[in-house]
């Protein structure tokens, strides 16, 4: 299935789907699609098709993992068989197990995890389709999921992942872009506080050109937290109106 | 899959069955809403998303070109398997697929593979060496429920919905599908029978027993669940059920 | 080593191996057979060669296993990396994992386990050669041996699988049956109170074919649930009539 | 293999073995009966029952072509595995092999590989390409004492036991053997040694030495096993034991 | 990687911190003495044991033939694994690599990889065939804090010991090496930034960041690490301390 | 990487790295030179490299694995992916669950377990790099890690391995002998008390060769037990030195 790199990825400013370099793709966040779940979210950032879930806080077993001052946050992210173009084997492999570790230290920030001493909270990230920039919408999918179940939060955490292709700087790599850019760089971030709570990056940057993707990754971000918050209250306003 | 429910719920709900009622005001052969919605996840051949009221389960078909098992040289392969998501539920875990995730997964593939509904002979490339291997990967979202019945409803949808065009290496010209089997899981609470038992009625049922049936109305696979029994007469009562709600069922597909 | 079909299975209505439809392979049942074990059986059943090991009703380890109304039956059904024509590789498989689970709810409604709250019951069921139907008979034993270990008994369980070859309804399936058959249902039975505890199947059955595949089933447990209550006097009587 | 017994019960074990006598009448070099039945398997190429008293173990023998390992490219390949069945004992448990097993295991495969006792090098089918591989599987289904020297026993009983035309694609004569390892546990009590340990004598004893001898008295293998130690001369008089009973047992193969 | 310690030791570090001071005396900016022995395995290709003050990290690199990934063809492997050897630290523990390991491997096989440093397209043999794998086996012997810098430093060192004429089957006149990465781990306490913390240090902290740049102080890698943040502008400081104190680094390789 | 055998591994009575047969290959240990262990040690003997580490005693978690009356020794042999010619996998396989097992039961007889109720000792041993002896020259150290440790004993354990190349039975196998020779056997013993705490052995000895064996064995660690004291006197007499 692997296709052949096209010659260019950025023609006269606009990226293979057209888009400008500081351009998201389309977003949709839904809160609130589970049943059993206390609370959920489903997000879709281009082809990306993610579901976050998070159950808690709830008494931790077996107890020997309780923590005596502090409530335990557990993440996982993982991928369906069917969410990549090869299948993938179910379970989790060494990049997911890395990617649930930076995305739980991604929410922790925000988290009020004295207030639930001996508790656990889990966050299940499920990528359905994956197409780049999976680990930053599934924490911001996360993060609404975790304000649907009413988890108190100092803020919410929006992730965007910028890049580099052709020698520029752009926002929110697609699959194309992860897979023949020069440069990758998932931030995670605060948006009220300003406080970025996730960063890694691999390939090739300039400092100049790491100053330039924080702009991006901060100017991405704020469009990131509006649609966050209108899921938030596409959930909440109706029953609040009701409640009227 | 058992979860404790409360004794005084339970008790109340076999009363309700005594007198054949059911807590969301079903009759006890009637499935709660059924939605198909197919073609949900482009990078599977086929996929589809069924709800049967709040039980959610997607379904992703994969065609990959594997070699054959020796014993059968001309024949394609099915895998299925079932992920018991810890989203869908409290009692899910993480971790490899446990007892109940195998059960489903092994139901679900007696259901496609005695029904016939895919002509494994004819995904044979080269006899002994090549064949496609067709995997559905069953992905429990939100139990609610009858996740059996359900995961038989959207791995056949899933099936249905495979664009063989799409498949790099593809030649023949179409995926070659021949039957709907449909499964029907009855519970039994204090004696009485039901279709398609919510989490609380599965919860409080001591037994179930899952006929899937062809159109012909003929059985294609069956499973006893759970630590009780039936009596001769009501596995016939269970066939009928079967039967009738199957071809309903069908209808949908 | 994979043999081609026969180009019949059921030849002047006799089988293979000269039964005729309705008959059980040679069966014989023999209970209380190891030492260790607080109770055991071994059967054969044509070619199938199987023992079953009580261990039990006895406190569960680990405590947080236990139920607090309710001993927890557990049962492990596992063959012989030599039981069969390929070498098996030793440990569980999927088959195995769902055979234990589905001989454990066969077994269930026989024992009273509210009657031994926080302990555990395990039944240890060993193909040391297969030869098809080797779950019914590994339930038989099973019950042969919990009653060998003196575990209270509503009723024993007694299994058998019945079919269809040639378009035919036949009892106890035989390995080629089972290979080149049209269906496979294996049952099990408390003899006593007719009740099913194991159904599974396999394959297209008509209607009427299934109604008849379960009156053979209730033929052949009646003779299984014989030679079982032969195996336990022939193990108890001698020291019954000894105390005398 | 450790279980818990009563100290009363050491406690008189050792006043036994200070006496030269043990629980059940035997002498100290004396083994339990011994009983070897041959093919009891029969979709194993070569099998055996022992029992030594109430201790029992079955070896099955399959012959499966294989690729021989890149540094022996002409010598048929050795596995031997060791279940401790969860039945055979309440001390073992389901799982993949423990230390127990595994040194069970790999001492038998000494005991076999060492004495050379198997041709491998005939085993070789295509130099580099194809070879048999034997495997050994050793399973315990009653343990009332000294696991090693029955596996032995019966793995080369079973070995001796294969009828190789059953096997497809065989063309040799015959399976080649040439020796008849035999091994023989040497337990201490309190400084006594003595052979063929029941259970409880086991789990009294704190050191074992299984010496594995050929006809010829030459020493093909040794294990050492629990946490005491021996002296020099205690050495020596393990090492008469061995030849002694092992003669004894040979007869038996 | 967090162990508990006293909370009057971290608030005596944090008020040291907030003076620009450290327990041992050094700088902000400073490292802990580095020691960098290269060759200390004979049976590597190449090797190297790198200490930062008691933290002792030892890397070897094994070269072997092997399958490219049908995606790169023509392209070499990379293959880099972490041990947290559990005679490193009380708080490491027997086992497959937990998310630590994982983490520690992935961010040293990121730095070693997008630096290109390896030309993995000369260890390519035959096109879609056989390619060198390169194994860099990170063997954390004593953990005293800065594990991902050691382990980068051991990592580049290593590779630069291999002496490519010793592996069996190379044909190049050398190992194909382009660039010295380096990484350099920035943690905050209480606001205040230092490299290269000891463990007290960096178990007082509450974030850290990795920045991994080159020669021209371009960055190839980045790992931000623990339960806190970092504003904008601390992210500024952490690139000029990686600069500065990578450049520092890399004379000594 | 297969080497081929050479034509004889003894010539004039000299071995391939021309020692005799009763000489051992050069010796050195160093005593305490890990941090973070409570003792350790570092031993080279010929080509093998290995580490040794000690923790403990301490208090055993999970509680469920503690012993009510005694401290359990726990030891876990390892080798490095690079320790040897061919890269290993890294990870515990049969051999090494093996050779964990007699180092257990080959230090447990000098450990005073009674006086550390509930407590475990925790062993590591690292092979960095493979000349055979592995196991021995890891009991070797290990012992010395223990005394290093401060942990009370009765005795040190001092390993080697004995075998028999071309005929002649030799001390102290370097690779090639113990590839190609005749027979291994690796012992361990307490040097005061000439207890044996390890034996094990593979390929063919007479009974007359085995005590020949035994003769070498006892001969080779009398110079080992030196070389250990000289280590531990190496870190410790500076220490007590200054305190006088």
């Amino acid at each position: 299935m692997a296709e052949a790199k096209p010659e260019k990825l950025l023609v006269d400013g606009r990226r293979l789907d057209g888009r400008r370099p500081d351009e998201l793709r389309p977003l949709r966040i839904k809160a609130g699609i589970l049943k059993r779940a206390d609370g959920s979210a489903y997000i879709e950032l281009g082809k990306n098709k993610i579901l976050a879930a998070v159950y808690g806080p709830k008494e931790m077993h077996p107890r020997h993992l309780q923590q005596a001052d502090v409530a335990v946050l557990r993440c996982r992210y993982n991928m369906a068989p069917f969410s990549v173009e090869e299948r993938k084997r179910p379970g989790p492999d060494r990049r997911s197990m890395e990617i649930s570790k930076v995305i739980r230290e991604a929410l922790e920030p925000v988290l009020f995890l004295h207030l639930y001493p001996r508790a656990v909270i889990d966050v299940f990230i499920e990528i359905l389709q994956a197409d780049a920039g999976t680990r930053t919408a599934g924490i911001t999918a996360a993060s609404v999921a975790l304000a649907d179940a009413g988890v108190p939060m100092r803020d919410l955490v929006a992730g965007i992942s910028v890049g580099k292709v052709d020698g520029t700087v752009v926002l929110d790599l697609m699959k194309e872009e992860d897979q023949w850019g020069e440069a990758d760089m998932p931030v995670a971030v605060m948006p009220r506080r300003k406080c970025i709570t996730l960063l890694q990056m691999d390939g090739n940057f300039t400092p100049q050109e790491f100053r330039q993707a924080l702009d991006l990754a901060f100017k991405g971000v704020e469009q990131i937290y509006e649609a966050q918050k209108e899921a938030l209250k596409e959930k909440y306003l109706p029953s609040l109106e009701e409640g009227r | 899959m058992k979860e404790l429910i409360a004794s005084v719920k339970k008790e109340y709900l076999v009363d309700l069955a005594m007198q054949g009622k059911r807590v969301d005001g079903r009759a006890l052969d009637q499935y709660r809403e059924v939605s198909i919605e197919r073609g949900v996840i482009g990078t599977a051949q086929g996929s589809a998303l069924v709800k049967l009221g709040n039980t959610q389960v997607m379904v992703g078909v994969k065609l990959e070109k594997g070699e054959p098992f020796p014993d059968t040289p001309t024949s394609g392969i099915l895998v299925v398997n079932a992920e018991l998501l810890p989203l869908a539920s409290p009692t899910f875990e993480p971790g490899p697929p446990n007892e109940n995730a195998i059960e489903l997964a092994r139901v679900v593939d007696r259901t496609i593979r005695e029904s016939q509904m895919i002509d494994l002979e004819k995904l044979c490339i080269k006899e002994g060496e090549e064949v496609w291997a067709v995997f559905i990967d069953i992905y429990v979202l939100d139990h609610d429920g009858n996740l059996i019945d359900a995961s038989v409803l959207a791995s056949v949808a899933a099936l249905y919905d495979v664009k063989p065009p799409a498949v790099e290496g593809w030649t023949l010209p179409e995926f070659p599908l021949r039957a709907k089997p449909v499964a029907v899981t009855v519970v039994k609470l204090n004696g009485v029978m039901m279709v398609d038992a919510g989490l609380e009625e599965e919860n409080t049922a001591d037994v179930r027993l899952t006929i899937s049936t062809l159109e012909n109305g003929n059985i294609c696979a069956m499973q006893k669940g759970g630590s009780g029994f039936f009596q001769r007469e009501e596995l016939e009562k269970a066939y009928e059920l079967a039967r009738k709600c199957g071809e309903e069922l069908r209808k949908k597909l």
